[in-house]
């Protein structure tokens, strides 16, 4: 993560991709030609997908870690549909699909035959969105980390179901406006006090490693997925992933909300191991979480027409979310 | 070899935790051993420690096809003395019958002249229990009780049984629990003889 | 080796022997001794090659072997009842996809009401599943049966399901002959997937398909099971040679060559049928059995030419279509001529005993045509006639299940048989 | 595959044959922005250009970017009003790009590694008359000669630089970097003449055999007042007493002096004055601070030294030891006017800094250049109303600053040469401007608060004869590092890995990025995360795409 590399302030491009003045080594995964693209061109994901981005980063990563010696299992959901529509797929690398709700539990089992047959130096990624991690998927995938089997599960969260057409998911945050949790009534959006923290629920089941990130920051998130596959056994890795579609963004803020979800608080980003949390990405320029709401058409019911807040004190628990997670996690670091 | 008639068909009685079923098993492997078909099965249940339980063992001299439960028994195997209020637990015994009772008291102190008169049954009761405890130190009365059966009913031989009590006890419960059979063995003969004596009177 | 022994742990050896690499249970009875067994051989060290996972549901337990089988390793697991139902959408998952996973079913009742007994209702929510399903007379054949479904899933890439009557066999001790592993090993070779996932070799396994060829992949799916059925008879085949067993094939026929009234079923009632045919054979009735060991594909002619020119055929049927009747009875009667009349008797449902005794009188009814198209084995009548009395009171008449659907044209296909 | 279940299970990486461009509406394109920088100089350097090779410490290759255009970089890495920094979109991030210092860093690393300019082209067969040696002369000189014409200054001084040496104080420019740049130039194989004014033109043109002129003669006449003073007062005239700190013996001033006038001379004279021993430097003038010509970090330097400022004062009268000073007033437009209240200031000499003429009489006797103001007309391309007799510097006016001389020299040389190649002078367009809006900053590292005031430091370290130090190598790539690189791609690979689609093809170090048409969506997320706003997107072409 930023904190552990050494710092290159004031230079050009320090949070690039690529930067000319820095190693190969330096530079992020997606900035190698070499990358394996595991998702390649073709797919049918929408105009600036974050899921698809995100898995691409997450698997060229795991690819260039694993020297080439991975197997992903893929539940049900966005990511599996516009990626293996038949008769193309865009996955380069040994892929497999079976349902919604048991992607850890084949995962365990693709681990569990391969140490049978010796074959422990390939390794196994588990993916799925939220609804495959923290609802219907979540009894398979806590019986995998209590099974400690060596999988990395990768949950690629946009925070409701997409695939069916936004409908409101345990990781969908409060307010938020989904085709089941309409802004209209008395408390438009998703209700607040629900919900499930999968990063913690993760760390609760022991796991050596446990880390989220978002796809504004490459060098972060490979970096955790190739630490990730330093360890054995039972990983979470949870990734925030814009879906425009959803969130009612532009295609081309994608990176830019991703950003912002991080840089307000909202969304900590840190590592965990043993169910300690060992490390934590600070923010850089802490806003306001209206600056990262009023992207997003799903918190549209929160403005009014010229861009005002019409629900300040909607804004002002959502504001108190963003706090306490920058308490909690000391999101501002050691700056003041 | 022992001789079967066209089939013997047993019904074990007991209570969860004194091996009833196991005594079925170990009764079918004794047949096995004696050259016999045997089949031995619970009356499945959702019992618990306690509750009253049943299990079955069929012997016969060619392949058992059936897996019907038996409901016409030959022979009764009671494990379990205080089961003898439960009226259901004779039903089916054929005329003339068998019942190996595990009690240290005689068939007379038990009060069922009246049944053992109207349906001509014989009746043979040993203290199972008791010779549990003395030898293998546990009451688990099933290997022993067929100890008695051995030497009641000419189908398995007290060899046999022994072999099977070796094959599926490990060897401690398994040499504690021979001599036990044994012992049985030998009193229910004892008895027999007695009854036989009286018999001839 | 002949042994006298629990079904359920002659079965638990006969896995152990095909070598699996993946074992995985949750326990629900009356399954739960075999994977106990085969648990404690892992651990013991006389099963090795094989991790045992504990799973934490029965969902998991087929998604672990589809996971294991997917990457080319031999992979087990048993079930029952609602074991069965609760990993259903996994169980059409690997059917669909064609992994050749073997599942014992230790079959057994479905809830409401919770029943934890044998009949076959589990076994039938799970027959469109594309699974084979094969269903074993006793622990001898299960035991048989488990070795060759290994064979035959990885020659057909098909997951297959061996049936046996929970607790009737699972609990039952028997004489089994127990094949050793160098019988296993030469009858059994290893495992060779049709489709693995490999890094050396990326593939996408489980696409998703539209309109546009769905319907295709269903007919291959048929055609591979229609195929199985030749496969099967030459594995059973092959099976008996190796380990000198009387051949077991789609179908066992008793007596039926010659009968006039043939008796259709599956499992462990056919042992106590086969006893009432030589008793009513030895009074001159001329009744034989057919007993269906591949259920799922469905030998239509296997079934056709065993049932011969019998005029008139039961199925006893252990598991109830509510509003329909008999489902092994629907799937007989498409193997069937016109004017063979065929009667369904719903027996055994929930643990039910079927006696020789009871077996024998609908046999009589049945050869002078007393038989009910349906008939409920020992129905407490008495019973439900007061329910529905009840039920009549509160303003709904119903009509009495049995004699409501003679109204039925199955009515028509009952003739009466020479008497 | 055959052995495959069939549909079930697909071919890895098989959407290739996919084409998702055609989902596209819009399209994203690369492009090159003009950055504020290279906007505002007036010499026309590409500042992004050379501090691009600066950044990886390839400062030779910086140096010869810089030199393309400019040959005096570490002149001007001294004397430049950096308007380049006063752009710098940096400043709205945090301290704009220390330009000026990284270029002065880069000119003396020239002077002390002794690297010497570009070869010149073969021999045109022209000769060229440049008037003058200042910046302007000198710059004319240099790209004249590169472009292989043989060139020859006449200078009326007896010593080269022009107000480089006699209008520039020492302590802004010391003379051994002036000199050392200058020798750089006249090793190209520039002719040198000094001690010659040229008074008449047109005959110089013709008794020299000359194709043509670029005259770059300095504004060194300094402009007078009438002020009623007593005999013995002492009134010198800045320009003189600049010319003369060069050599021969300088004037003494006394220990209080006073200098009338608010331009860079009036600072630089009274800078000069306090370096004599004044005790008293008091610089008096007519208008309010904002509105002194002089520019800021002069007028900031010298109030450093101890030079006073008297605004909104005239000097009505000087008497031996004293002037007196009448208040003024700014009336509603502006303008000042007397207020009649009258002040006494002791002064021991009294040092006019009211501007400076150029003297143009060499234009005298040619009708056909106009000379309008004190300037010559010139058309855009710097000639004169005679073919072939450019002007440039303070003889055309503008600011009059050495930088702008440059600029106006190197624009003069290359209208020369396409002239008397009678080839038309090439317009190369100039792209759209960067601005700071443009940019996506997020990539580029903060300068924390901590670090901001040693930047300045860095930039300037107080000496005697020199006021700013230079930069320490580490400083320099440090300072050149900051460089945002506005609106021109310096490839961070953002596009390129941030493309949901693998839409964007990497052609390698230096060949920059291509869109693959055939599967970019049009989502615009390149354009979004481009730091330097080097992609944009345009309406897709219905007959174009993927």
């Amino acid at each position: 993560m930023t904190e552990r590399r050494p710092a290159r302030f004031y230079q050009v491009g320090s949070f690039a991709a690529g930067n000319r003045l820095v190693s190969l080594a330096e530079r992020t995964v997606q900035a190698d030609p070499s990358r394996t693209n595991s998702i390649t061109s073709g797919h049918r994901a929408c105009q600036g997908c974050g899921e698809a981005l995100g898995a691409r980063c997450v698997l060229d990563a795991a690819m260039r870690a694993t020297d080439g010696n991975l197997i992903v299992v893929n539940a049900t959901g966005c990511l599996e549909v516009f990626s293996t529509p038949y008769p193309e797929s865009s996955w380069r690398i040994p892929w497999m699909h079976s349902l919604f709700a048991n992607a850890a539990s084949v995962a365990s089992g693709v681990a569990t035959a391969l140490e049978v047959q010796g074959r422990e130096q390939i390794r196994v990624i588990a993916q799925a969105g939220d609804g495959g991690t923290v609802d219907i998927g979540f009894g398979a995938l806590s019986g995998m980390f209590e099974r400690d089997d060596d999988v990395l599960f990768v949950c690629y969260d946009n925070q409701a179901y997409m695939n069916t057409g936004v409908q409101r998911s345990a990781a969908t945050p409060p307010a938020a406006r989904t085709a089941t949790t309409e802004a209209i009534g008395l408390h438009p959006g998703n209700p607040f006090g629900q919900g499930k923290d999968m990063p913690r629920l993760a760390m609760a089941h022991g796991l050596g490693y446990v880390a989220t990130a978002t796809v504004a920051d490459l060098h972060d998130l490979e970096d955790k997925v190739i630490r990730a596959m330093g360890f054995r056994g039972a990983r979470y890795l949870h990734v925030l992933v814009p879906c425009p579609l959803g969130w009612a963004t532009e295609p081309s803020a994608t990176i830019e909300v991703a950003r912002r979800a991080k840089e307000c608080g909202l969304f900590p980003v840190f590592e965990a191991e043993r169910g300690r949390v060992t490390s934590v990405s600070w923010i850089r320029h802490l806003i306001p979480v209206e600056e990262y709401l009023r992207l997003q058409g799903r918190y549209g019911h929160l403005f009014d027409a010229d861009g005002r807040a019409a629900q300040p004190e909607v804004l002002e628990r959502l504001q108190a979310l963003a706090d306490a997670n920058i308490a909690a996690y000391g999101l501002l670091g050691d700056r003041p | 070899m022992l001789s079967v008639p066209q089939q013997l068909q047993v019904r074990f009685h007991g209570r969860g935790g004194q091996g009833v079923v196991t005594g079925a098993e170990l009764l079918a492997m004794a047949s096995f051993r004696e050259g016999h078909y045997a089949q031995a099965f619970p009356a499945f249940g959702s019992e618990r420690a306690g509750a009253p339980v049943t299990a079955f063992c069929r012997i016969a001299p060619r392949p058992i096809r059936t897996h019907s439960p038996i409901v016409e028994p030959d022979v009764l195997i009671i494990q379990d003395v205080t089961l003898l209020h439960d009226l259901n637990l004779f039903a089916g015994l054929v005329h003339r019958g068998s019942v190996l009772i595990n009690t240290p008291r005689s068939p007379d102190e038990l009060g069922l002249q009246e049944r053992i008169e109207a349906s001509e049954l014989r009746v043979v009761t040993v203290g199972a229990t008791e010779l549990a405890l003395a030898h293998v130190g546990r009451p688990v009365p099933n290997a022993v009780l067929l100890g008695g059966f051995a030497a009641m009913e000419p189908v398995v031989s007290l060899d046999a049984l022994l072999y099977a009590i070796a094959e599926k006890f490990p060897p401690v419960l398994a040499k504690t629990n021979c001599a036990a059979a044994v012992e049985a063995f030998r009193f229910v003969t004892a008895q027999s003889k007695e009854h036989c004596d009286a018999a001839a009177d | 080796m002949l042994r006298q022994i629990e079904g359920s742990r002659a079965v638990a050896e006969a896995v152990a022997a095909c070598r699996p690499g993946v074992v995985c249970a949750y326990p629900i009875t009356p399954q739960t001794h075999i994977v106990e067994a085969i648990g404690a051989m892992t651990k013991s060290g006389q099963l090795t090659g094989c991790r045992f996972v504990n799973v934490e549901s029965e969902f998991a337990a087929i998604s672990v072997a589809m996971g294991a089988s997917a990457v080319g390793t031999r992979a087990y697991t048993a079930t029952a009842s609602q074991g069965l139902l609760f990993m259903l959408e996994a169980v059409y998952n690997a059917g669909g996809l064609g992994l050749p996973i073997v599942m014992t079913v230790a079959n057994r009742a479905i809830g409401a009401p919770i029943n934890i007994w044998n009949d076959h209702s589990d076994a039938m929510a799970a027959r469109d599943a594309g699974w084979i399903q094969l269903f074993a007379e006793n622990n001898q054949q299960a035991t048989d049966l488990h070795i060759q479904a290994f064979r035959l899933a990885e020659e057909v890439s098909l997951p297959v399901m061996v049936c046996m009557d929970g607790f009737v066999l699972t609990h039952a001790v028997e004489r089994v002959d127990v094949p050793s592993q160098d019988e296993v090993d030469a009858f059994l070779p290893p495992f060779t997937p049709r489709q693995v996932l490999d890094p050396h070799l990326p593939t996408s396994i489980g696409a998703l398909v539209g309109p546009e060829a769905f319907e295709e992949v269903r007919y291959l799916a048929h055609a591979r099971h229609l195929h199985a059925l030749n496969t099967i008879e030459r594995i059973g085949v092959e099976y008996a040679e190796v380990m000198h067993r009387p051949f077991c094939g789609l179908v066992s026929p008793y007596h039926s060559g010659d009968a006039e009234l043939v008796v259709v079923a599956l499992g462990s009632v056919l042992g106590a049928v086969k006893d009432v045919v030589d008793e009513l054979r030895s009074g001159g009735a001329k009744v034989g059995v057919v007993g269906i060991t591949a259920f799922r594909p469905f030998p239509l002619e296997a079934l056709h030419r065993a049932v011969g020119n019998a005029s008139q055929v039961v199925v006893i049927d252990r598991a109830l279509s509510a509003g329909l009747g008999g489902i092994l009875s629907s799937d007989v009667a498409m193997a069937l001529d016109r004017r063979t009349s065929i009667a369904t008797v719903i027996a055994g449902l929930g643990g039910r005993a079927i006696t020789e005794h009871s077996i024998e009188s609908v046999l009589r009814d049945a050869l002078v045509g007393r038989l009910e198209p349906l008939r409920f084995l020992d129905l407490d009548h008495a019973k439900v006639q007061q329910e529905l009395a009840h039920l009549e009171n509160e303003g709904c008449s119903l009509p009495t299940p049995d004699t409501g659907l003679g109204a039925t044209g199955l009515t028509k296909l009952v003739g009466r048989v020479g008497t | 595959m055959s052995d495959q279940p069939f549909a079930i299970t697909l071919e890895a990486g098989s959407s290739l044959s996919n084409k998702t461009g055609t989902w596209r509406v819009e399209r994203p394109v690369y492009l090159n922005r003009m950055p504020p920088c290279n906007d505002a100089c007036p010499a026309g350097e590409d500042i992004q250009g050379w501090l691009f090779h600066a950044e990886s410490g390839a400062y030779e290759e910086a140096w010869r970017t810089l030199v393309a255009d400019n040959p005096l970089p570490a002149i001007m890495g001294r004397v430049c009003y950096r308007p380049c920094e006063t752009v710098c979109n940096r400043a709205q991030l945090d301290e704009a790009v220390g330009i000026n210092a990284v270029e002065r860093f880069l000119g003396d690393l020239a002077v002390a590694q002794g690297w010497s300019l570009p070869e010149p082209a073969p021999s045109s067969g022209t000769r060229v008359l440049v008037v003058g040696s200042g910046p302007g002369g000198l710059a004319a000189a240099y790209h004249l000669r590169r472009l292989g014409h043989s060139v020859t200054i006449h200078e009326a001084a007896s010593r080269v630089g022009g107000m480089m040496r006699f209008g520039i104080p020492r302590y802004r420019l010391p003379r051994d970097v002036l000199d050392a740049e200058v020798a750089r130039i006249l090793d190209l194989g520039v002719g040198l003449e000094l001690d010659r004014p040229v008074t008449d033109l047109a005959m110089t043109l013709a008794t020299g055999g000359f194709d043509g002129a670029i005259v770059a003669v300095g504004a060194q006449v300094g402009k007078h007042t009438e002020i009623p003073a007593a005999d013995s007062a002492r009134i010198l005239d800045a320009v003189r007493l600049l010319h003369s700190m060069e050599g021969e013996e300088p004037p003494s001033l006394g220990r209080r002096v006073v200098v009338y006038g608010g331009g860079d001379t009036a600072m630089d004279a009274a800078r000069t004055a306090k370096r004599m021993g004044a005790t008293d430097a008091v610089v008096v003038y007519r208008r309010t601070r904002d509105r002194m010509p002089a520019h800021a970090i002069e007028i900031e330097e010298a109030a450093e030294e101890g030079v006073v400022m008297k605004w909104l004062s005239t000097i009505s009268s000087v008497d031996e030891g004293r002037v007196v000073i009448e208040k003024m007033e700014l009336d509603e437009t502006g303008f000042p006017r007397p207020t009649g209240q009258a002040e006494e200031l002791a002064a021991d000499s009294v040092i006019l800094a009211l501007g400076q003429d150029v003297d143009l009489a060499l234009f005298s006797d040619m009708g056909d250049v106009a000379v309008r103001g004190g300037v010559v007309g010139v058309r855009a391309d710097l000639m004169t109303g005679r073919p072939g007799v450019f002007a440039v510097g303070d003889a055309v006016g503008d600011d009059r600053t050495v930088t702008s001389a440059v600029g106006q020299a190197k624009r003069a040389a290359r209208a020369f040469d396409a002239l008397l190649r009678g080839e038309p002078m090439e317009d190369h367009h100039r792209h759209p401007l960067a601005p700071f809006y443009s940019l996506n900053t997020w990539y580029y590292g903060d300068a924390p608060r901590e670090v901001r005031p040693r930047l300045e430091l860095a930039r300037r370290t107080a000496t005697f004869d020199e006021v700013k130090g230079g930069l320490k190598e580490a400083d320099a790539l440090f300072e050149a590092r900051r460089c945002l690189s506005c609106g021109n791609c310096f490839e961070c690979d953002n596009c390129f890995a941030m493309c949901p689609d693998n839409a964007v093809i990497k052609l390698g170090e230096g060949d920059r990025y291509r869109i693959d048409y055939d599967f970019c969506k049009g989502c615009g997320i390149c354009v979004a995360e481009c730091p330097c706003g080097a992609i944009a997107m345009e309406p897709e072409r219905p007959t174009s795409g993927g």
